[in-house]
């Protein structure tokens, strides 16, 4: 059993009549997540990939009783089907959508403090336990299951690190993005909790960038843990001023420089990997 | 985005913050029209970026003559690689008390605050830097309206003398920033004037992912970003001769990381995202190797949604004549790699080795 | 404050929520000429009471003839106590289905609840009591607005085919209800007819806590609610014969309780709030006083705020010649008494026992 | 030592400068009550009775401590000092003032439920607690400390009972009122649950009146206490639809009569009183 996720996990795929929508509901279906419904309003009645779709959350929640959810609507809507799933008691909210704005999230994770809902997202690949289940669109050969956990704010640089570990013979407990956008749901706090408290996880690779101070705010949490982690983090060369791809991937005038973070990781005593080979070795040893 | 002065002033005026009387010129004849009429004039090059002022591009005039002299100086001319094609010609308003005052974003605590400084005109970093006291900051509730009374804390800090008017400009800033997707709404520096409080500059940075329901004028159409951005894809120039194209933020960040561990120095950032088609891939390869800097390219591919077979097809149509070293993995891996093979481009396995290979391949063509 | 259906019809029109074509008319000559102009017309009394139709105050007419036939039979007619004034020339529209659509505040979660039934143009309590699975009720969460979703799903329980109206109608409903502080905002019926749905009849109540930002008409002005609300103070009538006078709004219930155990019955109730000064005590005692119903009048005060002597002046001052029975304790007690007793007023100690001598006093005065 | 408040609790008045917050002040410090601030913004540096007034709130916390605020501010501007208060960390606020619009209401109480702030009020006269310390408006004569605690949705109402139980010789653990308004701070259950936790407190009496089911709402609640709960509900000659002077007592076709609910009381075992002398010789002979 992973963290957030398991096999019991009765997922809800919302937007699931879209391109993006049906082609991973079939990944996700193949990995051998247990896909219980879809929503696209107007579209209830019909089936994908022998998923009965509805055109609400209540009536996939009051007929396949969802507890998770995983959102491929465009941007314009997604702060709507969060706000859809939170209110009818989905308790993990996986919201892969890139592109909503930042004024609709800043609601939206206020909205969502105030309830049982979890977030991880937007703008994440979602989350993943080799064996068990996945949610989002991690591709499926990379895993294999393991005891190191990986939390990311990237996607295919994370899909990169996974995929070098599992040829390396080092499984994977738990993948989770938590997504690249300046406002996540989720913090990487929240999933090294999660992980310190997994019995199946020994250590932790925790994937960071430009942008922010989300790393620096886990520094006094790692601090207190009893397993290992270990950090990498991704923008050295990047200019100030600049999105990198990522909406959240800036640097500002008022810091968030991977200079910054590298040094106040080291300075709290957090190995710090160059690369994703360097990752990789190092785990090797740890583990 | 960052609008350009003149367009957040309209804004800023169309909410009924004061500004100055302006005017907008593309030549020096202009300006000299519009300060003959305006009298005592600032004339301010309109560019999206900072630090205008150091480098030349906000300069005063008396008369039209002078206005005319200072036109052709600043427009034309090159600010931080952004060329002056618009003067703002704007009424001078002198000052007796400068103030800032901006609402931006909160990340960690993933909600609005609002910032102000009894002392404005100057670099608002600094002034966090060297004298905190001089500054207040309020978080805002994103589900609630600016409070009244945090709008009245901050007016009584600014200016005891002015409040009724403050808290009227912080209001009407603050519908600013939510109305129209700020991520930055800045008035700095807020003037006090014999005839009260009025903002001497405005910037206003929009959020990108609003555009589809924010309504501005692009600014520049004809940047590699502009462009990739009109493709779905993100570019960003940088000072290297490496040229890049990676799909995804974070492996394009580390493919970068690398070339520098290597010794090698990135001509640009670019993220073709994930699912890019042929005809995507031409496009960033064009875009790339536009760069007359780029004298190797490096193609990291690690394909999820993204198909190797198509991103390979898109690179053998281009044409482009720069050496290139690609590493494709992930979803349809082989037939990619044999289409490439087939073309006898370079195929390396890692990032590592990419980035390697490619400032190798860079230094041995200088 | 209940509006009358056309001016709430005025509002929703300005919304864009679809309603019938219609003219005011305050004549039978003028509802005439309406009728000439529309054609099939439904007259409508305006009087802001529910069950019009039962008391006869909506008829139909196909020409001008009818019409005023008809307006005459509904102007001037008593509904619930309320004289029609004001006649709403509606065209009448013939629906295929009527349904239901209210947003009003759900007390006990502390937020605005959208309620929506398949059944309308009837009571909705009523279809509450004996069809509950006919209706659908969502809570709107008040920090933020209408969630698309909620509209959408309120819109495909109600009918399938027309979703996209439907949302649109709920959302400027929505907006009726927030912005103009509603505390009930109705569609019974919203009608499909060939041409979309409409909005039949509307209902709107406003908070009279929100009249400061809130402008809307008094429609009534000289009754004694209205009067009492004028100086600050809150009267309804009621059936009975003694006149009551309370501060306090829990007192005064308790007042009119205790006055129906001792077999009696209050001909009004009136709060006269925390404070209440000696004019407002005179304008009390007139307002009550003018109800030739009156027999007796019962002056119960606990005094906290309100000073005791104070009411004695205004007791002494108003001249009115009913028999009053008198409670007064609290702040400046002795002195009020004092005052009153050179004035041979009836004083008593208790709550209890000023019920139970007005009960008194009003049968001997029979 | 009072459920709510104490000698140590550190008032401050906001719109202390007006004629009935200046007025009040004086009548909480004769009771006894610690009034450590004012605020009035525009009127800082000034005092009122000795008590320093301040612009805002914030200042108020800084300087004197202040951690229960009491609102005499007209209800224009109620709603946003309720605000000022609970983003200052004022525990405990007692909003006096009558007349707050229904709809700034739902979002305040909706802002407060997550925060450490509790509302008493709005349109209520406070908390007193005899010997103790007063917040609000009931007259000063007519406590007594002992026993019986006391909650109820009036004024006026209240004073007379708590008049009659104290010339009867029963004392009070604390008085509360929670506000005539649709919309209250605090519910009936709340307190009910202070006083059953209260060492101080043997028996309640509970005065509701019609409108809601704020009361029925209690009910269950009740039946678990180990306290005796002694009930009145005014406004059995109430007619429907009209609002007797209170926003919140109206019965609407909804529900909400007088009747109702002490039918629902008598049917769950709850004693029900006629009138203030009958409730007062009912707890005499519990207490």
């Amino acid at each position: 059993m992973g963290i957030l996720i398991n096999k019991d996990t009765r997922l809800l795929v919302q937007g699931i009549t879209g391109a993006v929508g049906s082609f991973q509901t079939k990944q996700m279906q193949d990995f051998g997540t247990n896909v219980v419904a879809g929503v696209t309003p107007g579209k209830g009645g019909n089936t994908v990939n022998g998923v009965p779709v509805f055109d609400s959350v209540r009536e996939a929640v009051d007929v396949e009783k969802s507890n998770a959810s995983v959102i491929f609507v465009p941007p314009k809507f997604a702060a709507d089907a969060i706000y859809e799933a939170c209110d009818n008691g989905i308790e993990l909210i996986v919201c892969i959508t890139e592109g909503i704005p930042v004024h609709d999230m800043m609601r939206v994770c206020a909205y969502l403090e105030n309830s049982q809902s979890m977030l991880l997202g937007p703008n994440g690949p979602g989350v993943t336990t080799p064996g068990e289940s996945k949610i989002g669109i991690m591709p499926n050969p990379i895993h294999s299951p393991g005891n190191v956990g990986l939390v990311s704010r990237s996607g295919t640089l994370t899909y990169e690190i996974i995929d070098l570990l599992s040829k390396s013979g080092i499984g994977q407990s738990t993948s989770v993005g938590i997504g690249g956008d300046q406002i996540a749901g989720t913090s990487f706090i929240e999933i090294l909790r999660l992980f310190e408290e997994d019995p199946k996880t020994s250590a932790v690779v925790m994937v960071g960038e430009i942008g922010g101070t989300a790393e620096q705010d886990a520094i006094e949490f790692i601090k207190q843990m009893s397993k290992p982690v270990i950090a990498y983090i991704v923008g050295v060369s990047a200019p100030a001023g600049k999105t990198m791809g990522h909406a959240g991937a800036i640097v500002s005038s008022g810091g968030g420089t991977a200079i910054e973070k590298i040094q106040a990781f080291e300075s709290a005593g957090v190995t710090v990997g160059k690369s994703p080979v360097d990752i990789v070795r190092i785990v090797k040893n740890i583990v | 985005m960052m609008l350009y002065e003149y367009a957040a002033k309209e804004i800023f005026s169309r909410y009924g913050i004061p500004v100055p009387r302006s005017f907008l010129a593309t030549d020096a004849t202009d300006a000299g029209k519009i300060a003959d009429k305006l009298g005592h004039v600032v004339l301010k090059a309109q560019v999206a970026t900072g630090g205008r002022g150091k480098a030349g591009g906000i300069l005063r005039a008396e008369n039209k003559h002078d206005a005319q002299v200072n036109a052709r100086q600043i427009l034309g001319m090159s600010i931080k690689g952004l060329t002056v094609k618009k003067l703002l010609i704007e009424e001078y308003i002198k000052p007796e008390k400068e103030m800032y005052l901006g609402i931006t974003i909160d990340r960690k605590a993933r909600c609005p605050i609002i910032m102000a400084s009894s002392e404005g005109g100057v670099d608002i970093e600094e002034v966090a830097r060297t004298s905190p006291e001089k500054i207040k900051k309020m978080h805002i509730h994103p589900l609630t309206e600016l409070h009244d009374y945090q709008a009245r804390e901050i007016a009584i800090f600014l200016n005891k003398d002015g409040v009724t008017q403050i808290i009227d400009i912080i209001q009407k800033l603050y519908r600013v920033f939510t109305e129209n997707d700020c991520t930055l709404a800045e008035i700095n520096p807020l003037a006090l004037t014999g005839n009260g409080f009025i903002a001497l500059d405005a910037k206003m940075n929009i959020d990108d992912n609003a555009m589809f329901r924010q309504k501005f004028m692009e600014e520049e159409e004809d940047t590699p970003t502009a462009t990739a951005r009109k493709n779905g894809m993100s570019y960003v120039g940088l000072d290297g001769d490496i040229g890049c194209i990676v799909n995804g933020a974070g492996l394009a960040m580390a493919t970068l990381d690398m070339i520098k561990y290597y010794g090698g120095e990135a001509a640009n950032f670019m993220d073709v995202r994930a699912g890019a088609n042929k005809e995507q891939i031409k496009v960033a390869l064009r875009l790339v190797s536009s760069n007359i800097k780029v004298k190797s390219i490096l193609i990291n591919i690690f394909g999820g949604i993204t198909k190797c077979d198509e991103v390979a097809r898109g690179i053998i149509d281009s044409g482009v004549s720069i050496p290139i070293v690609i590493r494709l993995t992930g979803t349809n891996e082989e037939e990619g790699r044999r289409m490439l093979e087939e073309h006898d481009m370079i195929l390396v396995s890692t990032s590592e080795e990419a980035a390697k290979e490619a400032v190798a391949l860079g230094h041995s063509h200088k």
